[in-house]
């Protein structure tokens, strides 16, 4: 079901914890999906220096916000923004379509991290993306 | 299964040993047809009469009044859809509850959607139907009440009998999903007043791919796959003899060692209830106390972790369990058996069943005991929920 | 079956000791329920992607358009209610045949009773049903077509690929009940333009109570067993993993020598047909002739006899044959088939099929040669159709 | 699905045959059904002194005619009469249901050829009685 990737980030996720006093904290998710994901900021200089999440979810969210996690550390903010969810699937060798929403959920915990941020420094915040929680059910046949 | 415990004994059973002896000689040896006329399908006719009679005996009902299916869904989707169907001049109304099986809530909505009205009820937090319930909810026009004999997720067992009394009493039929049930815990159709009743062997140790469906002599019921004249005229396809035979012989041993395989398996279930309760904190324990559920059944709801990481960390430890119904794995919603016994979505993402059964031992529990509390540790330290909860506890002090 | 002759095939095969052997290691080892997600299950699913796999390169379909369900009558029965009732809004017409097994004829029968029109188109007198015909009958609101790929008792083989032409044309969905023609005579289900296809692993030395349905990608049609999300929603029930994997191992075993299979046994079946023609009077061969017929299947009807007798004294000699279809055996309605090919009744109620296979020789075939005529022979002698019928012929000189 | 003695009568019926010009000859069943069954008898001083059988039908209906034929031989065409199908069904051991109605066949073939006797002596036939032909549909549940 999962790639090695995937379990191995879920395994040994990358970057778990909190950060404190961030320069930018952003959430995503909701109970009620069964995934909640929370993305801690350090930036300096417009590069995100340290990232840290916590997550409630499944396998693949886990793995999606570790993975997610390493490939904007280091970036700007603005690289970081254009991370998208099929980055973050594919850098994980993929993910099985009903669980893609995790890939979203990550991308979008790390845009409303980067909104909090701008909105701390004044900066107009980001607005406008529509996210896909289309829970899979393209694999559904008809 | 050197080396793993499985403990998710409601999903699936192996089939017994005995049982796949007693199918052998209907694959490459005693293979006609049952429906031929000539001597070399006698063997398997009285292969099919002597299972049939298995599993009356078992129910407390005769051998005319069992059909074989191929499990415990087609089972259900034919009591709700052929007594429906049937029935229909009578009226249009069919009363369920809101913890049944996919089986029955899937068939119960294909009702719904072709002209019936479904009722469906309520359950206690401990998740128990109450029959005053069922009996506000019947009219005039209820042609059928099915309520499921004990829960496949949180594992209570409903208060059959009495539903089954007052459904008599007022003339409606009774059908009972007794997949978790039969071969586990006594089963009386006649003194309970049972007019249908599903199965499926896989469940008692049979084989994959086979169930019974009891019918009530006197039952208006259309049939569900129609075709030649098997099963009486009321359930068509050449019969799966093998299958049947292993129903037959997995009923007869499974309810034969019934008494003492669940005081053993009752005992082990409730070592792993007081560990788990014990060594990790805010579990919480769902479903009915011990002396109203399966003998086999635990489930917990441990907040702060999502069900599929438990059950893929235990997996690592070769510990096999699951997290609400086995068939809901691949979806996302969260258990409606446990929305309806009122847990947060939180709790009911956080849920994990563990089933027991024949090959469980003292050692399984252990084990379990020993890797889980360390499991939901690290992960609730991942997690923003447990963070939120710590604070609001605190908050709350 | 030493010193048997098993000439029914048609109503049943043995299973293959490979196919077995292949089932075994799913009852007690690799039992895990297959929608769990645990490592545990991960061979259960793989075995069940492969034996999908091996089906679809069977008839030139995709893995993803291979349904299982529980044998051939309930592919039939899910065809033909499935599209019915998924379709209603475009329309209330189905159009099928009178030589239909008793699976598609009931389930028919059922549409007609629930507001559908039927129409049972006739046959030639070699039982073919002519595309001509399918093509007046369809109307804008014929929302299915059903014809059966060759017959379970004549044998003949239907023109499925102009039918399955003109049925695209119309975009018409066109279903086949292919039970007695998988694996044994060349399917694609692309080049013949079949949207829908039953299958039975019973008749292609599989094991008995599993099938499939094969359907075409963007054909809609509804469930007829709801429950868990098993067979990507379409067919619920924990998957009868055994059972699926001996389909799979079956289909591959009896396609891969179906070539020489089929040559050996047609060769056997005309020596038979042609035996049956020179030594016994007032023989009639029903059917079409030997290209257009399924390889092992031989039928006949002897004035003046009554099947059920022929049966029991062949019985007597060791060999098992059939009259008219399996499953009606147990009834007393002369065979629909043989009538609709314009049989007179008594012809009808004379018949005998015989359905040769694997383990069938050429002594079986000279054993049945030497006993059939005695048989018939002494019957006759008592019988006071044969009188009359003789009566008949010498006042006709 | 059969006693033995069906079986028995089936494999070697009693009293096959025709008799040369009979003293009353009958006959029962249709093709549609299955079934025909033809009696011929010989009686002497109302005695059944001589009774054969010929019939088109499945095992249950050779035995039927078999046993039927056993029962009445030697018997006065008063008490042939009064032969019921039970009775045959009896002596055979049983019939399954489905095939109770070869039974009726075979008194009713027996009356007809009776009926055919009377005639032939000037003797009123005697009518009324009812043939339940029912095909055992009493084996079908509901
Ligand atoms: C309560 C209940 N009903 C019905 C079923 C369906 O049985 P099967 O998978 O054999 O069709 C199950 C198990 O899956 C069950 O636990
Ligand atoms: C043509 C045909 N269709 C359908 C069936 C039904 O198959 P099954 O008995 O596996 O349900 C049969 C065999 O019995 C058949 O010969």
């Amino acid at each position: 079901m999962y790639s090695e990737k995937v379990l191995d980030h879920f395994q040994n996720p990358r970057n778990v914890g909190e950060i404190e006093n961030p320069d930018g904290v952003g959430q995503a998710g909701n109970p009620k999906c069964g995934d909640i994901m929370k993305i801690y900021l350090r930036v300096e200089d417009d590069i995100i220096t340290d990232i840290k999440f916590k997550t409630f979810g499944c396998a693949s969210a886990i793995a999606s916000s570790s993975m997610a996690t390493e490939l904007v550390k280091g970036r700007s903010i603005d690289e970081a923004w254009d991370l998208t969810n099929s980055a973050v699937a594919e850098a994980l060798d993929g993910l099985p379509p009903i669980k893609m929403h995790c890939s979203v959920l990550a991308e979008e915990a790390i845009h409303a991290a980067i909104n909090d941020y701008r909105k701390r420094k004044g900066l107009p915040v980001i607005e406008g993306k529509e996210y896909d929680h289309d829970h899979g059910h393209a694999t559904e046949v008809d | 299964m050197s080396g793993q415990v499985y403990l998710d004994y409601a999903a699936t059973t192996f089939t017994a040993p005995e049982v796949v002896s007693a199918m052998a000689p209907y694959f490459t040896q005693s293979f006609g047809n049952p429906s031929s006329i000539y001597s070399f399908s006698e063997e398997n006719r009285r292969a099919i009469a002597e299972s049939r009679q298995k599993v009356a005996d078992v129910i407390g009902a005769s051998r005319d009044e069992i059909y074989f299916t191929s499990g415990g869904t087609e089972a259900d989707n034919w009591a709700l859809k052929g007594v429906a169907w049937r029935n229909r001049a009578k009226g249009n109304h069919v009363i369920t509850t809101k913890i049944e099986h996919h089986a029955v809530l899937y068939a119960a909505k294909f009702l719904q959607e072709n002209g019936f009205e479904v009722t469906f009820l309520d359950v206690d937090p401990e998740g128990r139907v109450r029959p005053e319930d069922v009996a506000r909810a019947l009219t005039d026009r209820t042609i059928l009440v099915s309520v499921m004999f004990a829960n496949n997720e949180i594992g209570t067992i409903q208060p059959v009998a009495k539903i089954g009394a007052l459904c008599r009493e007022r003339g409606v039929p009774f059908h009972t999903d007794a997949v978790q049930a039969v071969a586990h815990v006594p089963i009386d159709v006649k003194a309970m007043n049972i007019d249908l009743l599903s199965m499926s062997a896989h469940k008692f140790y049979g084989p994959k791919g086979v169930g019974a469906l009891y019918v009530r002599k006197g039952i208006r019921i259309e049939n569900l796959i129609h075709g030649g004249g098997q099963e009486r005229g009321r359930r068509a396809t050449t019969e799966n003899v093998a299958g049947i035979v292993g129903l037959g012989a997995a009923i007869e041993l499974t309810s034969s060692r019934m008494k003492e395989s669940s005081a053993r398996i009752a005992a082990l279930r409730d070592i792993l209830i007081d560990g788990v309760m014990k060594n990790i904190p805010y579990a919480k324990f769902n479903g009915a106390p011990s002396g109203e559920r399966l003998p086999n059944n635990a489930n917990f709801s441990f907040i702060g972790i999502e069900g599929e990481t438990l059950l893929l960390d235990l997996d690592r430890e070769g510990v096999y369990a699951s997290t609400g119904s086995a068939c809901s794995s691949g979806s996302l919603d969260p258990s409606h058996v446990l929305m309806a016994i009122g847990l947060t979505h939180e709790q009911a993402h956080g849920s994990l069943r563990m089933t027991l059964g024949e090959e469980t031992t003292e050692e399984h529990v252990r084990h379990v005991l020993e890797v889980l509390p360390r499991i939901v540790k690290r992960r609730r330290e991942m997690s923003p929920l447990w963070e939120d909860f710590l604070k609001s506890i605190e908050g709350g002090r």
